[in-house]
């Protein structure tokens, strides 16, 4: 689960008070990584400029959550938040920007269009349908665009879920990802149930082998 | 469909009377015949040959002077058989505008370039070469604008067809 | 006839010149799709010699969605929303570009209230745009606090969009035949207060930024366009006017209530980027003129003339609209066979894509960091160069 | 033992305590050296990290915002969340990169910094070695920096980070010389190369004022000129946000680029402590010459609160600068200080030179 337990030899912790400590240094890692979130200054349409709102505006200001320390280079950069329209041309790109980034790294998707095409669904030969057709995504912010609340919502969601350490991922194996904007009587914890109940199977999906199986989902025409 | 689904208010289809613009376009005997189609500004039609001298006389003519090319683009009209290219002229001293037409074929669209013109066609017939597949004679840099190099086939087309593209089926009102 | 179709690599192929080992060479660069100072996804290939930029070859597609194509599936008031994604800017006057041509075709009298209301939204919108932009500016010069303080004013009248719209980037608002809704009734009150606040926050902007010795250096005399080749680059908007040809459309051919309404227009000289910012600042002047004496006239009427169940059908043709963005003119085309409706072709004449081109003629031999002001200072909007 | 302890307390510097002890005691020496050195790193590490949430705060309250609120008390702790955040980030090195260059880069920025900061008097009795040179020596070290920039934007194999890389070096090295020139001013006013003799010298008055318009303009030279050093708007051209996506730390991740990170922030306070220094008298209070009784009322501020609170007031300023000015243009860059600033610097020297001659000093 944490880091410390992956990099340590399973010996050490049968010596008495290792594993405490190993789940302390865990928890005071995964709040650090939860509250510095460095933004990639990544957009592509309509949804940039509400984030640019979310981050830049003084009304709004990412800054208060330590996230607006936005890098121009992936290499220094801890989140990618999926801002608009991904059509075919720019996915190998995306791809490309994801895997630059250092480990750890996170996903948001925020839009419509990045969580399923949006608008762009029918007719368009070129709409990616879902951002994470092309990577892991971590959570999804709905809207259309999404107001900069909602972006916040996102970010402490994930924030969230740093802290709980569910977003250690074993490279090209992905876990299945949660929706942030719930409505207020469900948990994280109701979802998270919920979905391990109905995705016991696949839990863990393989990206390279779900791609070649599943082909565009002809089922949507219905 | 019944007519009562088309809103008052709707005019019936009457060609516009003929312009003094366009009177004097026919006057010069350049091949340019009235719009055969419905327009809602001044419109002439050209075979794809006499075009370049066309548009040639109708920019450097100081009674025309029609110096921006506001905008090109091209309609399949796939039961006829041909693309329409459209050319938007746009006069900024005499405030006018002139809508240019040429039928070309479907099956070998080929028409030449106006470039060297107007430099704004240069990017525009890209555009409607990325898009429909019209060949520009004399273009100096025609290739795809929107699409990658290795795109197959041309998207705006009416038989384009796409395994990736989703359809909508009509919803039975 | 022969046509040779080229590719980008065929392109972008440095002719290997190794005379001697001290020879400098040139190089190409990437600038995008993502980057900084390209605002979203704009690639932009630079032919560099040391850091002079010898070529800028624009690579687009990468936010394109084949709107055109959508919309020739959907009918025209399906259609305005796809619009509002493009230029998300100035989507009051994408939305109202499709109601004007739709209108222009089946020959809709609108009345006082919707034009009226239509070109108040369509100014707050552009003032809205203005300072988005040149808090941008600010950013790409390097001045960080201009970035934030367009975009706080901005927030105010986003506040104003919310109540009256519903919504705060894409308002798919100005419908053929008339207006989503009715005005909220704060809208006036609200307006009044919006012009009061921004006024003095664009005298603000000039002290701030205008004055500015750098700023000054970093814009005079950079990325000079003439007027005969923007026009014949097809540049509009503010560009076009900051190289001194006084071309705007809401004077040349009023739409909406322009002729009613009492303004200048801003117009350059010389063409280079300061003349373009100083254009888009008096314009944010002259829109707080207009919706100043707008506001309190709003007449009554009913604010949607068509049917919302009845089918939209116009006539056979070829229909063609425009009006002057934020950015320069849209224009629309509609090719509508008179039976379906749904057109056949839909073609959007974006004011980005032709403005676009000019960025080769203005930045060839300057450096990169003015490749970065003239980028800025033509306000480009990416999704609506590739729509 | 007494006396050693004496004798160690007496000495001003570190080195001289260490030496102090090393003639008596190896293992105590020893023992104090490690103490020194583990005191100096986190001297280093809470300077920078406190340095990085000051720049945040300041700026957001520049942009009418509010800043890090949330990990602490007003996100007192932010910085240290990032920090643990970078030490444990994956440590990218691409693949076609000079991997031994890539390496040293950062170790090189950092040392420089490091080793600048050693011969800074930050109160009377706290300095770690008082170097005769301490001012040749500081121009020394300093040119190292920008070696491990030339070399991180070289070995990166990437085209912005090159671009960078040789704006840095150009721009470092005509500024250096503006920069030297003004640090010479200080120097014939003083009559030493001691930072802690140039400190005392100004026990009459700072130099700033005292030297007349000469002082004043070498001051406000350092401040440009050293701005452009450190890589900060107005000058921030070598990591040009919306030119150079990254500049020279373009590849850099992790724990190298905090490297980056941290130097440059410990630069501009060696460069505000040694502005403060040089031309605001460093430790030594407020003093007019004559006015005695003044004098002993400004001798209870102690020493380091002077220190601290000037080095505060320039800070501030290079970060005002920051949040307010656009960024010049490279060719422009090269202009202000071959065109403009050189010329000046010389200028001034000379009439350092007069007014040293003829003595005109204020308040001799």
């Amino acid at each position: 689960m944490g880091l410390t337990k992956e990099k340590i030899a399973p010996a050490a912790e049968k010596i008495p008070g290792v594993s405490y400590l190993m789940t302390r240094m865990d928890q005071v890692i995964n709040l650090a990584r939860s509250n510095s979130l460095w933004p990639l200054t990544f957009g592509t349409s309509c949804c940039a400029i509400e984030m640019m709102m979310a981050t830049g505006a003084s009304r709004h200001d990412i800054a208060r959550f330590g996230a607006e320390v936005a890098r121009p280079s992936p290499r220094q950069a801890d989140l990618l938040i999926i801002a608009g329209t991904i059509v075919k041309r720019m996915a190998p790109r995306l791809r490309t920007l994801y895997e630059q980034m250092a480990e750890p790294r996170y996903v948001i998707a925020t839009g419509a269009c990045t969580i399923s095409g949006g608008p762009f669904i029918y007719q368009s030969y070129t709409t990616i349908r879902g951002a994470d057709e092309i990577i892991p995504v971590d959570v999804y912010v709905p809207g259309c665009p999404p107001r900069p609340e909602g972006l916040f919502y996102g970010l402490l969601t994930l924030q969230q879920m740093i802290r709980k350490g569910e977003t250690i991922r074993q490279p090209g194996v992905r876990r299945k990802p949660v929706l942030c904007a719930l409505p207020p009587e469900i948990t994280l914890a109701d979802i998270q149930k919920e979905m391990e109940e109905l995705l016991k199977k696949d839990s863990e999906v393989d990206v390279e082998q779900t791609r070649k199986e599943l082909a565009w989902p002809t089922g949507l025409n219905k | 469909m019944s007519t009562s689904d088309i809103i008052p208010g709707t005019p019936v289809n009457e060609p516009l009377p003929q312009s003094e613009l366009v009177k004097s376009i026919l006057a010069l005997d350049l091949r340019a015949a009235p719009y055969e189609g419905n327009a809602d500004c001044p419109a002439v039609q050209v075979p794809v040959d006499g075009l370049l001298k066309l548009l040639t006389k109708l920019r450097r003519d100081p009674e025309f002077n029609f110096d921006m090319l506001s905008s090109h683009t091209a309609v399949d009209r796939l039961e006829q058989n041909v693309f329409e290219l459209v050319y938007y002229l746009y006069s900024l001293t005499k405030q006018k505008r002139l809508l240019v037409s040429v039928l070309i074929p479907r099956d070998n669209p080929v028409a030449p370039t106006c470039s060297g013109i107007w430099k704004i066609a240069e990017w525009q017939e890209r555009e409607v070469y990325d898009l429909f597949g019209v060949c520009y004679d004399g273009h100096p840099d025609l290739r795809r604008v929107f699409l990658e190099d290795d795109w197959q086939g041309f998207p705006l087309r009416k038989d384009y067809h796409d395994d990736f593209m989703l359809t909508r089926e009509p919803i039975e009102s | 006839m022969s046509v040779t179709i080229t590719s980008l690599s065929e392109r972008i192929r440095i002719p290997e010149t190794a005379d001697s080992p001290l020879d400098t060479q040139e190089y190409f660069i990437n600038m995008g799709p993502q980057h900084p100072a390209t605002h979203g996804v704009l690639r932009l290939m630079l032919k560099l010699n040391g850091e002079t930029v010898q070529e800028v070859i624009p690579v687009l597609g990468y936010i394109h969605r084949g709107i055109e194509k959508i919309g020739e599936s959907v009918n025209y008031r399906q259609f305005v929303h796809l619009t509002d994604r493009m230029d998300y800017l100035s989507a009051m006057m994408n939305n109202w570009v499709v109601a004007m041509v739709v209108e222009k075709a089946t020959k809709t009298e609108l009345n006082d209230r919707i034009q009226y209301v239509r070109t108040i939204l369509a100014e707050l919108e552009r003032i809205q745009s203005h300072m988005l932009w040149w808090g941008v500016l600010g950013m790409d010069l390097g001045a960080f606090t201009p970035f934030l303080y367009g975009f706080r004013d901005r927030e105010i009248i986003t506040d104003i969009f919310e109540e009256t719209v519903g919504c705060r980037l894409t308002m798919n608002f100005i419908q053929p035949g008339g207006l989503m809704a009715d005005i909220h009734p704060n809208f006036v009150k609200r307006v009044k207060e919006a012009m009061t606040y921004v006024k003095p926050k664009i005298d603000e902007y000039e002290e701030l930024l205008s004055g500015n010795v750098i700023l000054q250096e970093r814009t005079r005399n950079i990325g000079i366009l003439p007027a005969d080749e923007a026009i014949s680059l097809g540049v509009t908007g503010p560009p076009l006017r900051a190289s001194g040809v006084p071309y705007d459309l809401r004077k040349v051919e009023p739409y909406g209530v322009y002729d009613k309404v009492e303004f200048r227009t801003a117009v350059g000289t010389v063409g280079d980027c300061w003349d373009r910012y100083w254009v888009r600042v008096e314009e944010m002047r002259q829109s707080v003129k207009i919706v100043e004496q707008l506001i309190d006239n709003i007449p009554e009427g009913k604010t949607m003339l068509m049917k919302p169940a009845k089918k939209i059908i116009i006539p056979k043709g070829v229909f063609y609209s425009n009006l002057e963005t934020a950015r320069g003119i849209l224009g629309i085309l509609i090719a509508s066979d008179g039976v379906s409706d749904k057109p056949v072709r839909i073609h959007m004449r974006s004011p980005n894509y032709n403005n676009l081109w000019a960025v080769d003629r203005i930045s060839r031999g300057s450096r990169v960091g003015d490749l970065v002001a003239n980028v800025s200072s033509l306000d480009l909007v990416v999704p609506d160069i590739d729509r | 033992m007494r006396l050693l302890v004496q004798k160690t307390f007496e000495a001003v510097t570190f080195s001289d305590r260490a030496n102090a002890l090393l003639s008596d005691n190896f293992w105590l020496a020893a023992g104090f050296i490690l103490l020194a050195l583990i005191t100096t790193v986190a001297f280093i590490s809470i300077l920078g990290l406190s340095l990085v949430y000051v720049e945040r705060k300041i700026a957001a309250h520049f942009q009418c915002r509010l800043g890090p609120m949330r990990v602490g008390w007003h996100g007192i702790l932010q910085t240290i969340a990032d920090a643990i955040k970078l030490l444990l980030k994956e440590d990218i090195v691409p693949e076609r990169a000079d991997r031994i260059l890539f390496f040293m880069a950062p170790v090189l920025a950092i040392l420089a910094t490091v080793l600048a900061l050693m011969v800074i008097p930050l109160s009377p009795s706290l300095q770690v070695v008082d170097l005769n040179i301490g001012i040749v020596f500081i121009a020394a070290v300093s040119g190292i920096g920008v070696l491990g920039i030339l070399l991180g934007g070289w070995s990166s194999n990437n085209k912005w980070s090159l671009l960078g890389a040789m704006r840095a070096g150009a721009q470092f090295v005509s500024y250096e010389i503006s920069v030297t020139l003004s640090l010479l001013v200080a120097v014939l006013f003083a009559g030493s190369l001691q930072l802690s003799e140039i400190v005392q010298s100004q026990a009459a008055g700072w130099w700033i004022w005292r030297g007349h318009a000469a002082g004043l303009v070498a001051f406000i030279i350092f401040c440009i000129a050293s701005t452009a050093e450190l890589n900060r708007t107005p000058f921030d051209l070598p990591e040009a946000e919306s030119e150079l996506t990254g500049g020279f730390h373009t590849e850099y991740s992790g724990l190298r680029f905090s490297f980056f990170f941290l130097s440059e922030f410990i630069n501009m306070f060696i460069v505000a402590a040694l502005a403060a220094t040089l031309f605001l008298g460093g430790w030594m209070p407020f003093h007019i010459g004559g006015l005695d009784s003044f004098n002993a009322v400004m001798d209870l501020i102690p020493p380091g609160l002077w220190f601290a609170g000037k080095t505060a007031f320039i800070i501030f300023l290079i970060m005002w600068v920051r949040w307010t000015f656009p960024r010049l243009r490279v060719d422009q860059l090269m202009r202000l200080e071959w065109k403009f600033l050189l010329p000046l610097s010389f200028a001034n020297l000379i009439l350092a030179a007069c007014v040293i001659l003829t003595e005109a000093y204020f308040f001799a």
